[in-house]
């Protein structure tokens, strides 16, 4: 029971330098104008779309991981619980595609409420273990169920080519219109994102990642702390889920994968865990290498392994947590 | 006779076969400073874990202002005004000295508010800064709290525990692993602390405990063998076998 | 941007698109004039399990493409292949689509090599209203529920190999017992052949499901032993059949009856040995052997080699060749890639690229062609390292081993 | 005949649980002893059958192969644990199971540019091959031998670690890695040698496998989560838990694979998932580790 000595970095935290702290007073639009501008300057309008919603799914997890300490290997379920829920709800009972994206929102956060009550029993490695095998069992049921699911086919047969907003028809087919479409919410969750962390929530998270012990003694329950955040973190990437299956108009097996869940802890990792904006980073930075190396090689899996391994021993902090450091410079001493 | 703030009553807690405590029974009076002290493996850890919730007793009852709180769980204590800290130093290292005390100070005002803006609860910070003036941490406000000194993180600790202005405070070995300065600056904050507010601590340093403490408890093989005044219990017959004979814990 | 690449080199020519792309952000999209040139896009697993049968894929349809360009091209355009990675993930391979659809303004999608990635890329064109010439197996897109007018089907189907593999190895009276991948593609496996067992007079003595990817076999064989069966019959694809053929001759089940699989994987069979798969039996689209009795199947293997150093093709290559020659046939007829034209050209084209006479069947869009029932031969019995299967039987291009268009759910 | 079926498949399953020990010892050695969870544990896995294939294909003899590829996957370890995890020691017990996580990328896609991507034949030798009449069925000779080998494998195991003093000091910094520096034991050497050991005995197990499963790139992908299942239910770090987690794990699949053999892998983790809820440490793990 000592004191974990996170080497997270804490980058959102109260600012210390008038650099930081502009820029954390101004995080959501600078980060939506981030957003705003990217498919422009991407190579394509899919590509954009999967960093909006890959990017969105690590700062979910991103308040798991980072900012509460736990480290899940099962955030796939969530992920593709929204995204299984909003199509099944769609193709199969003919909602409308916003009751859709609520009621997968609503599944995944149900789900995640029930997977981290099981899993926050459990502390350290094994936390990361139980999250891993509830997340194999969701990949396996999602299998068996191919009534509902697809099975291993995948899900199918739910594509919205055009949505209203308010009599307004929209073609989501036109890759821009989809990608500002799906920004909308994108660019909501953030801000609510956002709030939590400047929330007296948001102190505790961090208290309970430095040191639960401490925590404890403070007055905070521990484990209803982390079964909040959990849901929070789960119902985030849910919300993703929705977007991406807006998006395919398809949902893979493949979501609920083990590769899923690896991914998201790459991608939060390489951007910064701990930082707000450095989840989107990370999957940018994820994305276009995997995008962009594929095409030189099929071994691109060596460049991406071999990068991961760089940023774990020299770079903890991730693209976006060392930059802010490099921008804040020592401040704290 | 006031009534006691603490009252604890036959308490006992084993772990498989080992018996840590046994039928302790102690009341404490408000205002006042008592140590507990004893050799290495006397029960002294095992007794404040019981008293600051980390686990509950495994026979006995514990009383506090009158009210059984047997059992209650550990984050529970803090609201009900007992704090503690720790042998081993125990801070939140990243968050800065500030937020290490503001945040201790939030968690008897709100816990799951997830959508205000904890920077306009200004309140807190207005606590969290006295808390540290109080324990002569005011000038490191800002500072990451694993940076600071170790006789700093100490102090840093008791600033936490206090901000919840607690009416209990338990202190494990509040100046372990301090130089003779350090231990100067403790004693005399503690001092300070002492005059309204009850304090229970356990120390190696004997003569630290035998200018601040009012009363003396002695553990010994998970049993209270003398309970006194410093006088009394540096005159104690059984004492001195059991624990000064040792030669152990004079600083 | 990307004018003027040779076809074997556009994945890196696409790289440099990408990066002059980034770097050229002012200039308006319309400004690429690439009317000229033919653009198909060809996502295929280039990493994973079946790296092997992509590459061999992205050969034979740059063959086709290189044929068709030196003859002048299409209707004096010129053919370009967009090769992707869709790394057998059906996601991947969706977004891989749309990317070829919006950004690289693709004229139609020849690919994928599993029958979930085949799907999505199948939502994906659907949707937009993109010529797709699949090329994996799958019944479940020949039925009305996910046809597309955009899809044409140049793969067998798990029905059309299964009656003809049945057809040659099942006889009235066999004793057969089945081992199946719990998953849509051994289901449709499993009926096929059920279906022709009972047409045969076959009895089934048992059916095992076997969990999808699974590693180790060796606790269902002692079941399958007790069935006591003259055929085991293993519905199963890729490393799910290597395994449990390796698995079920270690268990001696080859001694006690004869082991047959729907499909025979060239490449699979390299990977894991003629030892292990002695005398089994399974379906096949393509394998080189057929040289022998069909002229187009000689010219098709002649060109292959000639451009890679003698390597033969194999089966699911060969898919890519006569899927990507029979699209840019029809573009040909249709004097060009509008698409309603193309999709009539596709539905009236009669053609005999590799294999033998081959058209695609109006209702659903699946490819009527041969299906070969091959054996793998014996080390000894090996004339050279590609020298792996006996033909024991081609089963000619007959809409009568289909479903019906009824069956599918087509109006009649 | 079905008393004979359900003592067959009983005896499948024991010998598939002797299988999954082998997957998982190194896994669980590792963790044991250092706190490092390796992610990279599968890969590894399939790297030792690669390199048993290739000193066979050398040799031209598989016991060439079986002694061999597990020293130097051995040594091969004990460079991965001086240069990539080492530096990572006091710092978050998250960032080793990261980094072989990124380790195990790297170590399929080398194995990809070097082997191919399809897989290679290996044959089983042949004084192994054949079927065994156990008078209640039939059953692979090599596979007897392998439970033999893991039998062995697990008695000098328990031998070393109980009754040599290096054993000693491996399960004394186990405990108190802080005792051990203390005592004058370089405790950095002990960790090297351990990792070593784990990870040559997981090398053993790919050479061991390589003949029942086929050898391909993506074999270990599998077999990590085989081996997190064993090591989770028996209790991480527990040389005990790992071998009856083992024999539980191949039972009950096996009798899964009779009743309702689509199951047999969704048991695994649901039967890992029930463990977990019920004991979070494993059967046979310690509290404090959780």
């Amino acid at each position: 029971m000592t004191a974990s000595t996170s080497s997270l970095p804490a980058a959102a935290r109260a600012p210390r330098s008038p650099w930081r702290a502009r820029l954390t007073a101004w995080r959501v639009p600078l980060s939506i104008l981030a957003l705003c501008l990217l498919p422009w300057l991407l190579p394509s309008q899919a590509l954009a779309v999967n960093v909006l919603i890959y990017g969105l799914l690590a700062v979910g997890y991103n308040l798991l991981f980072g900012y509460t300490g736990l480290l899940s290997f099962g955030h796939a379920a969530f992920f593709g619980a929204g995204a299984y829920v909003t199509g099944i709800a769609i193709g199969q009972f003919g909602l409308p595609w916003f009751a859709a994206m609520l009621l997968g929102v609503a599944f995944g956060g149900a789900l995640a409420f029930l997977v981290g009550l099981l899993s926050i029993r459990t502390r350290g490695i094994y936390f990361s273990m139980v999250t891993l095998a509830l997340s194999q069992l969701v990949y396996y049921t999602a299998l068996q169920a191919s009534s509902w699911t697809g099975g291993e086919n995948g899900l199918r047969g739910f594509t919205v080519s055009t949505i209203n907003v308010f009599g307004w028809a929209i073609d989501i087919l036109d890759p821009v219109k989809k990608y500002y479409v799906l920004m909308v919410f994108a660019a909501a969750a953030l801000w609510f994102v956002s709030r939590v962390l400047n929330s007296p929530f948001g102190a505790v998270i961090e208290a309970v990642r430095e040191n639960e012990t401490r925590a404890r003694a403070c007055g905070y329950d521990v484990e209803r702390t982390k079964l909040l955040s959990f849901t929070l973190s789960g119902v985030i990437g849910a919300l993703a889920g929705t977007l991406f299956a807006l998006h395919l108009a398809i949902v893979p097996l493949d979501i609920l994968s083990i590769h899923t869940s690896g991914m998201v802890v790459m991608m939060t990792l390489l951007g910064g865990a701990g930082s707000f904006f450095g989840p989107f980073v990370g999957a940018l930075a994820f994305l276009l290498m995997e995008d962009v190396v594929s095409l030189w090689t099929s071994h691109w899996q060596i460049v991406v392994g071999t990068v991961f391994i760089l940023f774990v021993l020299f770079l903890p902090k991730g693209i976006w947590g060392t930059a802010l450091a490099a921008l804040a410079g020592r401040g704290g001493r | 006779m006031t009534t006691p703030l603490l009252a604890v009553e036959n308490v006992g807690r084993r772990f498989g076969g080992f018996v840590a405590l046994e039928g302790v029974t102690a009341a404490f009076e408000p205002n006042r400073v008592t140590a507990i002290i004893g050799p290495n493996g006397a029960g002294k850890s095992t007794f404040f874990n019981v008293l600051s919730g980390v686990m509950p007793p495994s026979t006995g009852s514990i009383r506090f202002k009158g009210r059984d709180i047997t059992g209650t769980p550990q984050h529970r204590f803090a609201h009900l005004g007992i704090a503690r800290s720790y042998q081993i130093t125990n801070i939140f290292p990243e968050l800065s000295v500030h937020e290490n005390v503001r945040v201790a100070a939030q968690a008897l005002r709100t816990r799951y508010d997830i959508w205000c803006n904890r920077a306009a609860m200004t309140e807190l910070d207005d606590k969290a800064d006295a808390a540290l003036a109080a324990v002569g941490l005011a000038g490191r406000r800002d500072a990451t709290a694993k940076f600071l000194a170790h006789g700093q993180q100490r102090a840093l600790e008791i600033a936490v525990a206090l901000v919840a202005d607690p009416e209990l405070l338990l202190l494990d070995e509040p100046t372990a692993g301090m130089g003779p300065e350090e231990t100067k600056d403790m004693v005399g904050l503690l001092e300070r602390l002492a005059k309204d507010r009850t304090i229970l601590l356990v120390e190696h340093k004997m003569k630290m405990i035998l200018g601040l403490s009012d009363r003396i408890l002695v553990l010994h093989h998970g049993r209270l063998i003398a309970d006194g005044s410093p006088q009394h219990i540096q005159t104690d017959p059984e004492v001195r076998r059991v624990y000064l004979g040792q030669n152990d814990g004079y600083a | 941007m990307t004018q003027g690449f040779s076809p074997t080199s556009t994945r890196r020519g696409t790289l440099a698109g990408i990066a002059a792309g980034a770097a050229t952000l002012a200039m308006p999209r319309i400004a690429r004039a690439q009317s000229e040139i033919i653009r198909i896009g060809f996502p295929t697993p280039l990493t994973g399990p079946f790296a092997a049968e992509a590459k061999d894929q992205v050969k034979s349809a740059e063959l086709a493409v290189k044929q068709i360009n030196d003859k002048g091209g299409v209707a004096g355009r010129k053919v370009e292949l967009l090769v992707r990675d869709d790394k057998l993930n059906a996601g991947e391979a969706a977004t891989r689509t749309l990317e070829l659809i919006e950004k690289d303004k693709v004229h139609a999608i020849v690919g994928a090599l599993s029958s979930a990635v085949q799907l999505a890329v199948n939502e994906v064109t659907r949707a937009r209203g993109v010529i797709y010439v699949s090329i994996s197996q799958s019944d479940t897109i020949n039925e009305v529920k996910d046809f597309s007018r955009f899809t044409f089907h140049e793969a067998l189907n798990p029905h059309m190999t299964t009656a003809a593999v049945a057809k040659h190895t099942f006889k009235k009276g066999s004793k057969i017992a089945y081992l199946v991948a719990d998953y849509a593609y051994g289901h449709e496996m499993l009926r096929g052949f059920k279906r022709a067992q009972e047409a045969l007079g076959a009895t089934s003595v048992g059916e095992i499901l076997h969990p999808f990817g699974a590693a180790d076999y060796s606790t269902f064989m002692p079941r399958l032993r007790s069935m006591r069966p003259d055929i085991l019959c293993i519905c199963n694809f890729g490393r799910d059949q290597a395994n449990a053929i390796k698995q079920a001759v270690d268990f001696g089940m080859n001694r006690q009856a004869r082991i047959v699989v729907p499909v025979l994987l060239h490449n699979q069979r390299l990977a894991i040995g003629p030892e292990a798969f002695d005398g089994v039996v399974g379906g096949a689209n393509y394998y080189w052997g057929l040289e022998d009795t069909i002229p187009s199947a000689k010219a098709f293997n002649d060109a292959f080699k000639a451009a890679h150093d003698g390597a033969y093709p194999t089966d699911y290559g060969a898919y890519g060749y006569t899927g990507v020659y029979s699209l840019l046939l029809a573009m040909q007829k249709a004097g060009g890639t509008e698409t309603d034209k193309v999709i009539a050209a596709l539905e009236e084209l009669k053609y005999d690229v590799a294999k033998g006479p081959q058209h695609y069947r109006k209702c659903d869009h699946q490819s009527v062609q041969s299906v070969l029932v091959l054996e793998s031969k014996k080390k000894g019995e090996m004339k050279n390292p590609a020298d792996l299967f006996k033909v024991l039987a081609t089963e000619p291009a007959s809409e009568d081993i289909l479903r019906t268009c009824k069956e599918l759910g087509f109006p009649a | 005949m079905d008393a004979e079926l359900i003592a067959m498949q009983l005896f499948s399953g024991i010998a598939l649980g002797a299988i999954l020990i082998m997957v998982a010892l190194g896994l669980s050695i590792i963790f044991g002893m250092l706190g490092v969870v390796n992610f990279a544990h599968g890969a590894l896995f399939m790297v030792g059958a690669y390199a048993g294939l290739w000193v066979a294909s050398r040799t031209g003899s598989f016991w060439w192969g079986l002694l061999v590829a597990p020293i130097a996957i051995g040594l091969f370890g004990i460079l991965i644990e001086r240069v990539l995890i080492r530096p990572l020691y006091g710092r978050s017990v998250d960032d080793p199971l990261l980094l072989t996580f990124g380790l195990g990328y790297v170590l399929v896609e080398a194995v990809r540019i070097v082997f191919g991507s399809d897989g290679i034949p290996f044959q089983t030798p042949p004084e192994l091959s054949g079927v065994a009449d156990l008078g209640i069925g039939f059953f692979p000779v090599y596979r007897l031998f392998v439970v033999g080998v893991v039998a062995i494998v697990l008695v000098l195991l328990w031998l070393g670690l109980e009754k040599t003093k290096f054993g000693l000091i491996v399960r004394a910094g186990a405990k108190d890695p802080q005792i051990m520096r203390v005592l004058g034991v370089d405790i950095a050497k002990v960790w090297l040698l351990v990792f070593g050991l784990g990870v040559g005995l997981t090398a053993l197990g790919g050479v061991l496998a390589a003949p029942m499963r086929n050898v391909n790139p993506e074999m270990g992908a599998l077999v990590l989560a085989e081996a997190f299942v064993v090591t989770v239910i028996g209790g991480m770090g527990s040389l005990l838990g790992a071998v009856v987690a083992g024999l539980l794990v191949g039972v009950a699949i096996s009798m899964t694979a009779l009743v309702a053999p689509e199951m047999a892998t969704i048991v695994m983790f649901a039967l890992m998932a029930a463990v977990l809820l019920v004991r979070p440490q494993g059967l046979f793990g310690k509290k404090s580790r959780a």
